[in-house]
């Protein structure tokens, strides 16, 4: 009956945080290992030097992101590895999606000091997107609530599905697509990533993806 | 023994809260479908920002109309989620223009304007009182009400007040001083988990802590706006 | 004879949703909301006391000092951008 | 899920190296067949494992501009994250979401190994990679509808649902084609493939030379495998049983693949992500017929 | 038709938009569902006002934390309050018996004061915030925490800086 | 699944091409004119058709061997011994 | 005679504040109107005897209220200076 067996298979351990439990399956132990890895090796990297040319002119110039900017950048990307292991492991649908939103909230943090109009106007973009996400993310949370009684995925898991729930789930799926920036809303994403920078834009990736592949994780335990 | 304990905490949600629930969220759809469909037609970015509020404020709804404590636990991480997200949105809106106009060429100069003091009765007779009576009722409470409140008292006090001589470094003394209250309530939870027959301690630390926390970062807004009109 | 347990949640329930839906409507299809902020910044007080009156409906009266307190710190936040925005001639 | 023990160690090493050569020579195969329609003789079929032992030996150069750990630390995590689905999808038999999360971080390996050398072109190769993880995520989830169909993700559970109840490739046909349209896209030369289109020279590889490249190709050849036998596991469960049908069907399966990518031109990059969404759609219409 | 669609998505501008759009007609289609509230919920709370007239008709002083009493009474461990969290743990109920002295002093003068009783240290909120759901507080402060870093960062080394750059210009 | 039961027959067939590949470019470092069938590699490959329904691994060895040889060399010898294989295999 | 409960009291106030604070064009109007509808919002809470919320929300109610000026009378001195307004 318990759907997160099915999925994930055993539950290798929990952390009691009283009505919040987060879990380990071997699914999220993998996701976890590799969210480690990547955050440790991006937080350690430097920026590269992104060569530039231009029509007319013979010479290829290198640009770099400022020091300053660069230990700003690097403190979100750090931020925003430690969200996502929160994303991956949490066991209660409310901090998923408080989870969600710092990974939303640290994601566009990395693009915040970069002084390209266009960036800043694609970051701009996403932060409303982030901020309407808001209603469906946590309004589709507290429908499951009103319609279940409880929060806990570990209960949740083992409930029939019902008509309500799936207009919840639904909810949840548009909150974290936009809140991930992941397809068919990415337009914002593509122009960031043209940013300079690699580390920090390779984790708004890393972290969209994640959160993808969790949220579709979520649905399944609803369903 | 209270004779009443039973009564006081009912096991099932009151069946008024119940009659309210399919109301209010239809209410909450109409709201939110009115909310969306403005932004939908607006073009000036910033008009975006506001209307957005009106969504916000049909997730609200929605979470409130569970009628429970945990549904009144829940609404404010959601408001400080978007209390959060308009002010880095709004910042980056600020640092896109200025971007923007930079590129174009024109003199940022033109930007400069001079402030003078504004001069109203009432800033000098009511505001500071209400700015002391909001940060003593804000330390009676704790938590992020206190914060807001205590934050709202000293806000209001700076951002009309006087010139003052606060530097930046004084700035990032009090961004310090904040991070040193966050490490204190952070320990305080930790003692909640770790070891809850000693939560008194822990209650303190957690309520304490954020107050400072968020007090302080309100404060530090206030500052930041005085700093910018009254040169 | 208003009945407090009875009848006035059912008052403030309405008034709060009426309240709300007519401030959604004000702020979004306002009089002249669209040509300035502050207009429909003031607009946007309407439906923050609907609210707020739900949240009192529903007894959640730390809530409701919560929302009136961040109601503040959004007007702060709003009013610094408008008036850099209006400063770089970019609100219109 | 069968349960590693600490003797198995070199089983899973044998079972990792044996994956490692079959998956190069279907990709030879693969490569060899497109050279024969287009009526050229073609490598001979060891080519594409000879070309990843060939880089191991090179000299390894790294561009000054790199940026530096993240350069290696990559490469070195693309070759990691398939070897760790080989191990626990085809071994260990373990829940499908892992493949899930491994394609998902192929695709974020070949956008940072594009930006971490900071070429112009290597960016803008890794920009599509990021427009291609759009379009082929929605294709990963089609297979997920197998979820709805056997209520279990873990795959010894959906080949002894196979087992009882028939192939899945029967009741979930339109499934099976997004999944074998992702397949497709991950297959060298595929009509989909914009992150290494001759447009861009080599797309995000275009800065990686020696034992990095060899690194590279060798993830690239165990993640070809891994996506063929999810493939087929998922929906012929209940046919191919043995490893040696498994082995007859990849081949036959790559033979179909070459024909593929040979006949199809390349497609523009939203023509790109336009037809891949309109594969997912198709699979999610699946839902509502079957 | 489908290609302009998606060239239309690739503007940034168009984005918003276009999701809003989307949760518009999500939500539109969620209102053909008839919604009901499942009345066997975590943390009940009572009915509005009931606490106060109970509190009104002066049965207990302990009524005077209306609307935020839950019961038990203060530093007792043999009385705790009433709480129904999903998993039970031994520690519930404590902060929301407990009352600090000046609480206390507050509840004896008037039933008036509830909400400031609860918002002092102790209470249900304290207990759901701080203790059964002590992680999302955690979250939420670390949201605004962020955000105020985002923010401040931009201010302190983007535009405030070109600002100051541009007085000292003036003053020379 | 244990696919390193096949592991010999994919590292025979893997040497065998490699093999090939290697020992015909000694043999025909020329430019590729002419088709004929040849005859050590036919002797091979009806070897390794042989043996591929006694011992699989060396008879996939040898057979590789032809498969592997320089583009354009082996074709029809492979065919051949592929198909006198599949004879034996049915016949036998 | 008629009487009116303070509570329809409470609710006559906030509709009249509402609707004239929405349909008022002039930021001046508009904010004089929300008080009205501020006081009704602070006499419903009162209806409900809370008295600790009404004072915390009347003193909130107040600084939202001066914070709305100063920034209706930065952007009129903006617009002033520059020449947009006389």
């Amino acid at each position: 009956m318990n759907d997160i067996m099915d999925l994930n298979g055993f539950v290798i351990g929990h952390i009691p945080f009283a009505d919040i439990v987060p879990y380990l399956t071997p699914f999220s132990l993998a996701l976890v290992s590799t969210i480690v890895v990547f955050t440790v090796f991006l937080a350690l990297s430097n920026p590269e030097l992104r060569s530039v040319a231009r029509f007319r002119e013979d010479t290829v110039r290198t640009v770099t992101v400022e020091k300053k900017e660069a230990r700003f950048r690097r403190f979100m990307t750090i931020l925003c590895g430690i969200s996502l292991i929160g994303v991956v492991t949490t066991g209660d649908l409310f901090n998923f999606a408080l989870f969600v939103s710092l990974t939303g909230i640290t994601n566009m943090g990395i693009f915040a000091g970069i002084k390209d109009s266009h960036v800043l106007d694609a970051a701009f973009q996403y932060g409303l997107v982030m901020m309407i996400c808001t209603l469906p993310l946590f309004g589709g949370v507290a429908i499951t609530l009103a319609k279940t009684g409880t929060l806990s995925l570990g209960v949740l898991a083992g409930m029939p599905s019902n008509p309500i729930l799936n207009i919840s789930r639904t909810l949840i799926l548009v909150g974290a697509v936009g809140e991930g920036a992941l397809a068919p809303f990415f337009a914002t994403k593509v122009e960031m990533i043209r940013a300079k920078g690699a580390p920090y834009i390779n984790m708004m990736h890393l972290s969209s993806l994640m959160v993808f592949t969790r949220v579709i994780e979520i649905l399944f335990i609803l369903g | 023994m209270n004779p009443l304990a039973d009564t006081v905490v009912p096991t099932l949600v009151p069946q008024i809260f119940v009659n309210f629930y399919p109301i209010a969220i239809v209410i909450a759809i109409i709201t939110a479908v009115v909310g969306l469909s403005g932004l939908i037609l607006e073009r000036n970015d910033f008009q975006k920002i506001l209307i957005i509020q009106i969504p916000i404020f049909a997730m609200y709804l929605i979470v409130s109309a569970v009628g429970t404590d945990l549904a009144e636990a829940l609404i404010l991480p959601g408001m400080v989620v978007s209390l959060a997200e308009l002010l880095a949105v709004s910042e980056i809106l600020i640092f896109r223009e200025l971007t923007k106009r930079e590129k174009k060429g024109e003199s940022p100069r033109v930007m400069n304007f001079k402030y003078d003091q504004i001069k109203m009765e009432v800033l000098k007779t009511a505001l500071p009182i209400t700015s002391v009576v909001c940060v003593i009722y804000g330390v009676i409470l704790t938590g992020f009400t206190g914060g807001a409140v205590a934050g709202a008292g000293i806000l209001i006090y700076l951002f009309v007040g006087k010139v003052g001589g606060f530097s930046h470094e004084f700035w990032e003394e009090m961004a310090g001083i904040s991070g040193v209250a966050y490490v204190f309530w952070l320990l305080g939870f930790l003692i909640y988990f770790i070891a809850p027959q000693y939560w008194l301690i822990a209650l303190f630390m957690s309520g304490g802590g954020i107050i400072i926390k968020v007090a302080l970062k309100f404060g530090l807004l206030g500052i930041l706006g005085r700093e910018e009109y009254n040169r | 004879m208003i009945s407090p347990t009875e009848t006035l949640p059912w008052i403030s329930f309405y008034l709060g949703i009426a309240l709300l839906v007519i401030g959604s409507l004000g702020v979004v299809f306002g009089p002249k909301a669209s040509k300035e902020p502050i207009i429909r910044l003031i607009n946007l007080t309407v439906p923050i006391t609907g609210i707020a009156l739900i949240f009192i409906s529903y007894n959640y009266t730390l809530t409701m000092l919560t929302i009136l307190s961040v109601n503040t710190m959004f007007y702060i936040i709003t009013i610094r951008a408008i008036i850099r925005l209006e400063e770089m001639e970019a609100l219109y | 899920m069968i349960y590693p023990t600490t003797g198995s160690l070199i089983y899973l090493l044998l079972e990792i190296i044996s994956a490692f050569i079959f998956g190069g020579l279907l990709l030879g195969l693969h490569r060899k067949i497109i050279a024969r329609i287009q009526g050229r003789p073609g490598p001979p079929i060891i080519q594409h494992l000879l070309h990843t032992f060939k880089f191991y030996i090179k000299e390894l150069s790294i561009p000054d501009t790199s940026s530096l750990p993240l350069y290696i630390a990559i490469v070195l995590s693309l070759d990691g994250v398939w070897i760790l689905a080989l191990i626990t999808v085809p071994i260990l038999l373990g829940p499908f979401g892992i493949v899930i999360m491994c394609y998902a971080i192929h695709k974020v390996s070949e956008h940072g190994i594009g930006l971490a050398s900071g070429s112009p072109y290597a960016k803008t190769g890794s920009s599509r990679a990021v427009l291609s993880a759009t379009a082929e995520m929605p294709l990963i989830v089609a297979p997920a509808l197998v979820f709805f169909k056997t209520h279990t993700l873990m795959l010894d559970g959906i080949i002894t649902y196979q087992l009882v109840h028939g192939s899945l490739f029967m009741q979930l046909p339109l499934c099976a084609l997004a999944t074998f349209v992702l397949v497709l896209s991950k297959t060298p030369y595929n009509p989909f493939g914009i992150v290494w289109g001759k447009d861009i020279v080599s797309g995000h590889k275009t800065e990686h030379f020696g034992v990095i490249r060899g690194v590279l190709m060798m993830g690239e050849i165990l993640g070809f495998f891994v996506l063929l036998w999810c493939f087929l596991t998922i929906f012929f469960g209940g046919i191919i049983t043995t490893p040696l049908a498994y082995i007859l069907a990849m081949t036959g399966v790559t033979v179909l693949l070459a024909f593929i990518c040979a006949l199809s031109p390349m497609v523009a990059p939203y023509h790109s992500v336009m037809i891949q969404w309109m594969f997912a759609l198709l699979a999610v219409l699946n839902v509502i017929f079957v | 038709m489908i290609g302009r669609i998606l060239n239309s998505l690739a503007e940034p501008e168009q984005v918003p938009k276009v999701f809003a759009f989307a949760i518009m007609i999500v939500l539109l289609f969620s209102l053909t569902s008839s919604f009901h509230l499942n009345s066997k919920q975590l943390y009940p709370k009572p009915a509005p006002q009931v606490q106060l007239e109970l509190a009104k008709q002066n049965i207990d002083i302990s009524y005077n934390l209306a609307p935020y009493n839950r019961g038990g009474t203060p530093l007792d461990p043999e009385n705790l309050g009433t709480v129904r969290s999903q998993y039970q743990t031994p520690y519930e109920g404590w902060i929301t018996g407990y009352l600090t002295p000046f609480s206390q002093m507050l509840r004896d003068i008037s039933y008036h004061f509830g909400t400031t009783i609860l918002s002092h240290p102790g209470g249900i909120l304290d207990e759901i915030l701080y203790y059964t759901r002590g992680l999302d507080t955690i979250l939420e402060t670390t949201i605004l925490f962020t955000a105020f870093t985002i923010a401040s960062w931009v201010i302190i080394n983007r535009t405030e800086k070109e600002r100051k750059e541009e007085k000292e210009e003036e003053n020379n | 699944m244990p696919y390193f039961t096949y592991l010999p027959h994919l590292a025979f067939f893997a040497l065998g091409t490699l093999l090939g590949l290697e020992v015909s470019y000694k043999w025909h470092s020329e430019p590729f004119v002419v088709r004929k069938i040849e005859l050590i590699p036919l002797i091979l490959a009806l070897i390794g058709g042989g043996l591929m329904v006694f011992y699989v691994p060396i008879g996939l060895l040898l057979i590789g061997f032809v498969i592997g040889m320089r583009p354009g060399y082996g074709v029809y010898e492979t065919i051949i011994g592929i198909l006198f294989a599949l004879i034996l295999w049915v016949t036998l | 005679m008629v009487m009116i409960e303070f509570p329809y009291a409470a609710v006559i106030l906030m509709i009249v504040g509402a609707i004239g604070g929405l349909l008022q064009t002039r930021p001046i109007d508009k904010i004089l109107m929300l008080a009205v509808l501020g006081d009704g919002l602070i006499s419903m809470i009162a209806a409900y005897q809370y008295l600790d919320v009404a004072m915390a929300s009347s003193f909130m109610t107040f600084v939202g209220i001066i914070i709305i000026m100063i920034g209706l009378i930065r952007t009129l001195e903006i617009k002033k200076a520059r020449g947009e307004l006389f």
